[in-house]
């Protein structure tokens, strides 16, 4: 399956924006694991997600052409 | 489904005085509020580990921070009784000295202003999508973490 | 004894948006603030028995008031990490939508310059000798209390 | 005894401003007792006083050619 990703903040550093082919799989919590072994920076890092524009709080449902953001704790204001 | 009607909030650049001032001086039509309460964050300097913070440069996840901006209009003028409210978030490189946030609320009375003002700001720097990152004086820079 | 800079927080007539302008833009070059806050009052046309509050006129006992204004900004000073505070309070006749009374604090973090902003207008309000008498659109007037 | 009165908001419509002789008296307690025999409308209202500039909490006492003022409750802001 593909996805898009999108990435911000300092984990944009080096993990760039990207449609991304991954191996088949069903929920966001899996998506998790798979990018830490990708990327293995993010192991330890606070990051949350969001799905189609929409705060990941308890894993949500993945399916192809998904776009997910991955996001470090917001700095605003 | 009620009808959403996404305000931007976000601007290119420093949020100038005289913007500010135009704000404030399109309310005096408005007789029925009697008190407005603002705040403005601005860029300080820093010093990190003997750097000076000369900017912060400010990028968003533009579409999640307006939604998430939407719900908590709603919930606040839900809670308050406010005529108005104003929030302006600058994006790109801000000086020090520069203001980067600007959120302005007017109600009839002082109470619901002022309330509504500061957890406006307590929630804008805890729930949208933004990110401030800090350049030094020698090109360095570091990723700002709100607590 | 100590010395005593007794500041005059009197203006003749309403706070225009671009003195609160010029007072935001003179912050610029303070580059350890990080925010600021800021309350404005505003004259309501308030309805009582079917008439209309075209203006409030202000008076105060001045001496007494700057005195008072010193020490409130002394124990502000005292509890709160403030970069400076500016109050500014309107004398005569000021009309439903202009600003009457101009509160701004800056501190290095929010949190202290919107408490004691807040503070602030609690006590001018509580503790400041200054009178309103809310005048009607059939030129009688009645005077104001705070509660 | 003399005194410089003051007034002050809705006091000063019916209480002008005004040197004022009074009888000898030696606080401020007396003083508004007085007052209020004078200016029956005082009575019953709701007023601070201030002698030469400072808020009168509890009886002070009062001098000849002091400066008394006269205040409803404040309405600033």
């Amino acid at each position: 399956m593909e996805i898009q990703l999108i990435s911000f903040g300092k984990i944009s550093e080096f993990m760039e924006s990207q449609k991304m082919e991954i191996p088949d799989m069903s929920n966001t919590d899996e998506l998790k694991t798979y990018l830490e072994q990708c990327f293995p920076k993010l192991v330890g890092m606070k990051y949350k997600l969001a799905l189609n524009k929409n705060m990941v709080q308890t894993s949500q449902e993945l399916k192809n052409n998904d776009t997910i953001a991955i996001m470090p704790p917001f700095s605003g204001g | 489904m009620s009808e959403k009607k996404i305000r931007n909030i976000f601007i290119e650049g420093a949020i100038s005085p005289s913007f500010i001032a135009d704000s404030i001086a399109g309310h005096s039509s408005k007789t029925t509020i009697g008190g407005h309460s603002i705040f403005m964050g601005q860029v300080r300097n820093d010093e990190v580990d003997g750097k000076l913070v000369t900017a912060i440069e400010y990028t968003a996840y533009e579409d999640l921070a307006l939604e998430k901006m939407h719900e908590i209009r709603e919930e606040i003028f839900a809670r308050y009784p406010l005529h108005c409210m104003h929030v302006h978030h600058s994006l790109g490189n801000i000086k020090t000295g520069e203001i980067c946030l600007f959120v302005f609320t007017s109600a009839a009375h002082r109470k619901p202003a002022i309330d509504a003002c500061t957890e406006i700001v307590e929630r804008i720097k805890a729930e949208l999508p933004i990110w401030g990152k800090e350049i030094f004086d020698n090109k360095t820079h570091q990723w700002k973490e709100n607590k």
